[in-house]
């Protein structure tokens, strides 16, 4: 399903990362075009996280380049990367505990400057996630995990990215919530964001994804459409179980 | 697993790459540590691995031995005639000094560098210590009824018991403040070390039930003076030079004693305790009694250094040497020499008692501040020529701007009233200098510094750095000359200032300390 | 008399409810799974037995003493140790010393022995050297050697995971409280910590009770397997009845198992 | 008893006034510690520089032959170059002592503070002097602006004192609470790196931080200034330690909290002037602190701390 007839999104090229005397990323190449949905696969501790920092701007690499919407962005600050269209849902949600679920919403919107864009896009996210409206002035730290996972994503939705980022969507949410949760990651691709998720859990993520990487200890290891993954022999074995 | 070498963010395009691929789902070494290899690169480091080759008792005896050696080779009248001074008195005095505030920053280094504890009152042990010497071995305490005229304690007795007596109040301080964890710790210390300073000083007037008159425990700022020296096993001790060897034979044995419960099961637990507390309650080490523990050791090592030291002095004043300005000289050498190392940190309390003494002349201190300037230089602009090319350049300029000024305004220039050494000459005979150089000096020393750190923040940019790095030479050198040089004793802790800012940067873990990795 | 008691136990955190009426027994040499979504209070469960929290009622025995009240390193002195599912190593110590802090609690240097290097403390610490040396060996080849001196920041995930039972199994425990001691493994090196706890019931004697979240591995070892939802236990039994209760099921497992969860 | 209630308002104003500075150089200390959980122990110099730089405005605009300006055009021309002064001093020291250190041991930025505090006061000692400077006690404010109230009599330096930390308070809490940058402080101190993954930039947060806070302690050196007419280069050692106290005393992190404890310092060492003696004020305040955390672990308004496992 790769669309290479058109430009990519994203493409990391050559990216070593070294946190402290480790060498974490090892010449990582990707690529994302418009409208996939791309999931990164991998290990605990295989750079999976930090190929997402990297792409966000949060670690710079010590060489390599990333580039987003045709441009070079690696030595831009992770606002600027924001600006132009990513946004995150990070690992574990990190809400903001000690502001309501209104000011976690503004947050995401934080380098928007159009007043009027933001209350209807916070309109939208309402209706899109009743739960939330009702909730909308407790803190962020008395949701429930489901919750939370919720006001995470609309958190995410309220820059309008072309690029989603998603960090382990399903760590830490019981299985019932995880379905729920890759369900709607789905939706949001199907309505035209582009998705680049990191996960642990493959069997998951290769079912709703376009295509997949593998990582292993730092490396790109396999990189296929997500069916063809599925069916690898040695994924099959190393991260599917059976 | 093919290991990528250190070489550390540059990487060659045929690395990694061509090597064989990764094999899917085998989790082996994650951390390809770079580290496993010593570092030996540059003069530092092959010197570094030499005196690590000498066996460790040869390393000890070697220091030892040249610590034995100071008092007599600075006697020696060739040693005095390079210095141009009559006698090694001074140097002995600093020497003894140093040994001091090493056996101090060994006791902070246990609390701080060993069990994790900010521990902000550490001085106030030093200062309990000696004030109870004080009481013990002088004429101070005079109780009529009971016919005593000043207590002469033994100090075979009265050490052993300020030491034990000490040592309780660092249970009972550490029992309380073992309650507070982190930064909440760190100041309740600091109120104990401020209000043991306040009680000395203030407590000249205190009435009790039992006399008539208000009784002055403290003698307040004055102090208690005329204290009995050390006599042990009918030995007195005296002279500055006979206390040095005294505070050695300490410090050695400290030194010794510390170690050893480093490396043993007292000194993991403390490790393990720095490194997740929680983990290690959890895994059998009673947390609270060992922090408590280090509490203890730590005053009874300064109760041990505050007795002797009161004793070597012959008197005890509350400010400033049990001030707070002890603590932060205490922590600066603990921090500098590389927490937790106790080689380091005796290296650490001989920079920061020798610095200060030295930088007292000015003279010296000129020596100092050009001689590190130049050397700074030279590692900032490696290699020679380049580095050449800009000191010529800076003061070529500077002898431009003085012809010119000679000759367009020829009022302006009118140098120095005293001149000063050779060196101060030199300096100065590439530098305007006008008359109200006091005031100019003001100005420009204000400005050097805001010169110095744009300076910094250009060293990416070279043809706005290198410009930049010479009028800021030229700054430096001109508030040296006008201001600095003048005032030496605030010069002398300005120096010091920027030593703990820049050493901090540069080596965040102190000279011997190790980087500590914390998540990966 | 049961090796581990848990009778009634409660605990709520502010208005959250994190355990409710907890009861169960685990026997001597007996291998106890729990299991259950997140946050249903598996972890608080094992941090409630090990001291960590103080639970508000309820009783909680061991070798019929009771552990209310205790701290940690007592309860752990008493014989149970635990491993922690975020791993916890002291990343900065060397893997030998990290198993050597572990015998804190069944060691006695005095001070002054210790500062002297008396010939008793030399004894002591050659013996914690030689059980941390046997712990390591445990594993294999794959903590051995040159890696005793490595600090452990070093290692890889898997071989932390290793090491905090090696350094567990050094305070000298019965009870082992193991925290997902497969997670983020993969299926290679699952089957291998399978076989390991296993090893560590068989050959040296120690109880375990685990919490796992993938299914093989509490499949494969488990005597007994306990669910937990909400903090409250919603299934007991072998491991084939826990997993076709509809209740666990519904709360946990979800109806078509895709694979791990 | 007479006497004690006869003295009481005097007190409480007093110890208000005193309270209203350690809460300015309180706040600056809280601000810091909540984003980057770093102890600025410069920060009693920042106030310090901030005095001086206001009576370098006072000298300048106050000749012999008076007032220049009308006087309360002065107080506010001291207080904006004091507040930027200090603010932008304080953002130099940010750069260069404390941000390459982020990433350091948590004892490392503590040192540096140290070694900017001496380099602060000794530049000023050359640069200006080492003895003591003197407003003069009645020319900005006449010694007989004193308000009545009953038997109370207020001197109008007091009223300003108060005044102006009140307000500067209410705006930061405006500040903090309703704007798109308050926001973001507050995600910062929540969680660093979550803030930064919403777009914040991080580094811009703390010179913002650096800065308010600096420019808060700036201004209680000024009004120091006009209540106690005279200013010191080493002010800023005692000041800070009290700031510190109070900032811990309220729950270190929480800006209510540092308002509280700077109050509560000052009122505790104006009673124990008035009521006990002058020379334990300083000791009774530390006994309440040690008092308080013992009771209270993590401050007055500061939150429990919950172990994390």
């Amino acid at each position: 399903m790769s669309r290479e007839d058109s430009a990519p999104i994203l493409r990391l090229k050559g990216i070593n990362t070294f946190y402290g005397p480790i060498h974490i990323l090892q010449d990582v190449d990707l690529e994302i075009y418009p409208g996939e949905l791309v999931c990164l696969l991998g290990g605990n501790a295989s750079g999976k996280s930090t190929t997402l920092k990297t792409v966000l701007g949060i670690v710079s690499p010590a060489s390599g380049s990333v580039e987003f919407l045709g441009k070079t962005v690696t030595d831009r600050s992770t606002s600027h990367r924001i600006k132009n269209g990513m946004a995150v849902v990070p690992e574990n949600r990190r809400i903001f505990g000690d502001m309501t679920v209104r000011e976690n919403l503004l947050m995401g919107a934080y380098l928007r400057q159009d007043q009027e864009g933001i209350e209807a896009d916070m309109k939208r996210m309402l209706d899109l996630f009743p739960r939330l409206a009702e909730r909308i002035q407790q803190l962020g730290s008395t949701l429930s995990g489901g919750e939370q996972q919720m006001l995470a994503m609309a958190r995410a939705l309220m820059s309008r990215p072309t690029l989603l980022l998603m960090d382990e969507p399903s760590m830490g949410l019981a299985p019932v919530l995880v379905k729920q949760n890759f369900e709607l990651i789905r939706e949001i691709n199907a309505q035209g964001t582009t998705v680049f998720m990191v996960e642990q859990n493959a069997n998951m993520a290769l079912s709703i994804a376009d295509r997949g990487y593998v990582l292993q200890t730092g490396r790109i290891a396999l990189t296929d459409t997500a069916g063809k993954l599925l069916q690898n022999e040695a994924l099959r074995k190393a991260y599917l179980g059976r | 697993m093919p290991s990528d070498p250190s070489e550390n963010g540059k990487t060659t395009p045929e690395k990694g790459a061509g090597t064989e691929p990764p094999r899917i789902g085998t989790d082996e070494w994650v951390a390809q540590v770079a580290s496993r290899k010593r570092q030996t690169r540059g003069f530092s480091g092959w010197l570094a691995m030499r005196w690590e080759r000498i066996p460790l008792g040869w390393r000890f005896g070697m220091v030892l031995s040249l610590l034995i050696l100071i008092p007599l080779a600075t006697n020696t009248q060739a040693f005095l005639d390079l210095l141009g001074i009559s006698n090694n008195a001074f140097i002995v005095r600093t020497a003894t000094r140093f040994l001091v505030f090493a056996l101090l920053a060994i006791g902070l280094n246990v609390v701080v560098g060993y069990a994790g504890l900010l521990d902000l009152g550490y001085v106030a042990f030093y200062g309990i210590a000696g004030y109870l010497y004080a009481y013990l071995s002088s004429d101070f305490v005079r109780i009529g009824s009971l016919g005593i005229d000043g207590l002469h304690v033994p100090a075979l007795l009265s050490i052993p018991l300020i030491i034990a007596v000490t040592a309780m109040v660092g249970w009972l301080i550490g029992t309380i403040s073992l309650r507070l964890s982190g930064d909440y710790l760190a100041i309740v210390t600091l109120g104990f070390g401020q209000v043991f300073v306040q009680l000395v000083l203030t407590s000249t007037r205190v009435r009790v039930p039992w006399q008539d008159r208000p009784v002055n425990f403290t003698r307040g700022p004055n102090g208690i003076n005329r204290l009995d020296d050390v006599t042990l096993f009918g030995y007195t001790f005296e002279s500055t030079i006979q206390y040095y060897y005294l505070f050695l034979v300490l410090l050695v044995l400290v030194y010794i004693g510390v170690r050893h419960l480093n490396f043993s099961r007292v000194g993991r637990a403390w490790r393990s305790i720095r490194e997740d507390e929680l983990a290690a309650e959890v895994m059998g080490a009673p947390t609270g009694r060992l922090k408590i523990l280090a509490f203890v050791i730590g005053a009874g090592i300064a109760a041990l250094a505050g007795s002797v030291d009161a004793a070597w002095q012959g008197n005890v004043v509350p400010v400033p040497r049990y001030s707070v300005l002890t603590l932060i000289n205490l922590y600066a050498m603990v921090v500098l020499g590389g927490i937790g190392s106790l080689t380091g940190v005796v290296i650490g309390a001989f920079i920061f008692t020798v610095l200060p003494e030295v930088l007292r002349s000015s003279a010296v201190a000129g020596v100092l501040f050009y001689g590190a300037g130049l050397i700074g230089l030279y590692f900032l602009l490696k290699p020679f020529k380049r580095y050449a090319l800009i000191l010529i350049g800076t003061v070529s300029s500077g002898f431009l701007l003085k012809f010119l000024v000679l000759t367009l305004l020829p009022g302006l220039h009118t140098g120095l009233p005293e001149p000063g050494s050779i060196l101060n000459q030199a300096v100065q005979s590439w530098l305007v200098i006008p008359a109200d150089y006091k005031l100019v000096g003001n100005v420009v020393t204000g400005l050097s510094a805001l010169v110095l750190l744009l300076t910094i923040l250009a060293r990416q940019r070279p043809r706005l750095f290198y410009p930049l790095l010479g009028i800021s030479i030229y700054m430096l050198a001109f508030s040296w000359e006008t201001r600095l040089a003048l005032e030496p004793s605030a010069t002398r802790i300005l120096i010091v200032g920027a030593t703990l800012v820049v050493l901090m940067i540069v080596r965040p873990h102190g000279l011997l300390g190790k980087p500590e990795v914390r998540v990966v | 008399m049961p090796l581990l008691e848990v009778n009634g136990v409660n605990l709520s955190f502010g208005g959250l409810r994190a355990i409710q009426n907890l009861s169960f027994e685990v026997e001597d040499q007996e291998i106890v799974s729990l299991i259950g979504p997140n946050g249903a209070g598996k972890s608080t469960a094992l941090n409630v037995l090990t001291g960590i929290y103080p639970p508000d009622s309820g009783e909680i025995r061991y070798r019929g003493t009771s552990l209310l009240g205790l701290k940690p390193h007592a309860i752990t002195a008493l014989g149970v140790a635990r491993t922690f599912q975020t791993l916890r190593v002291f990343l900065n110590l060397s893997v030998i010393e990290n198993v050597m802090t572990g015998a804190y609690c069944h060691s006695h240097s005095s001070l002054l022995a210790t500062a002297l290097r008396l010939p008793s403390w030399r004894r002591e610490e050659m013996r914690i050297r030689s059980l941390a040396e046997k712990n390591l060996a445990f594993f294999g080849d794959r903590l051995m050697g040159y890696r005793h001196d490595q600090p452990a920041y070093s290692l890889s995930y898997a071989n932390r995971r290793r090491l905090e039972i090696a350094r567990a199994m050094t305070t000298g425990a019965t009870l082992l409280l193991l925290d997902e001691p497969a997670a983020g493994m993969n299926p290679n090196e699952s089957a291998e910590m399978t076989e390991l706890i296993g090893k560590l019931r068989d050959e040296a004697g120690y109880t375990i009770l685990l919490i796992e979240h993938d299914m093989n591995v509490v499949g494969n070892i488990s005597d007994r397997v306990i669910a937990l939802d909400y903090g409250q236990k919603i299934a007991e039994g072998t491991f084939e009845s826990v997993t076709s209760d509809p209740k666990v099921i519904e709360a946990y497992l979800g109806h078509q198992t895709g694979g791990e969860a | 008893m007479e006497t004690f209630f006869s003295l009481l308002p005097q007190t409480l104003v007093n110890g208000l006034t005193l309270g209203s500075v350690y809460a300015l150089i309180a706040l600056g200390y809280s601000m810091v510690y909540g984003i980057l959980k770093l102890l600025n122990f410069a920060h009693g110099d920042i106030y310090m520089i901030g005095a001086y730089l206001g009576y370098g405005v006072f000298i300048m605009f106050f000749t012999e032959q008076g007032a220049l300006i009308p006087t309360a055009l002065i107080i506010v021309l001291m207080l904006v170059v004091a507040m930027t002064g200090a603010g932008v001093i304080s953002i130099v020291v940010e750069r260069f002592a404390y941000r390459p250190l982020r990433y350091a041991p948590r004892i490392a930025p503590l040192i540096s503070a140290l070694g900017v505090s001496f380099i602060l006061q000794n530049m000023v000692q050359i640069t200006v002097s080492p003895r003591p400077l003197s407003y003069g006690s009645d020319t900005l404010i006449p010694r007989n602006a004193i308000f009545e109230l009953g038997d109370l009599r207020i001197h109008a330096s007091r009223l300003l004192v108060i005044g102006a930390a009140m307000i500067f308070m209410l705006f930061l809490t405006y500040f903090v609470r309703q704007t798109r940058l308050g926001r973001a402080m507050r995600a910062v101190s929540t969680d660093l790196d979550g803030a930064a993954m919403m777009g914040v930039d991080v580094n811009q947060v703390i010179v913002l931080t650096f800065f308010i806070g600096a420019a808060l302690a700036g201004a209680g050196g000024v009004l120091v200034g006009i209540v106690f007419f005279s200013l010191r280069h080493t002010m800023g050692f005692l000041a800070g330690l009290k700031g510190f106290t109070a900032a811990v005393v309220g729950g270190i992190g929480s800006m209510p909290g540092a308002v509280l404890g700077g109050l509560l310092l000052g009122l505790a060492e104006a009673f124990t002037s008035v009521y006990l003696s002058a020379t334990y004020k300083d000791v009774v305040a530390f006994v309440m602190l040690i008092f308080i955390l013992l009771v209270k672990p993590s401050g007055l308004m500061g939150k429990p701390l919950l172990q994390k496992v």
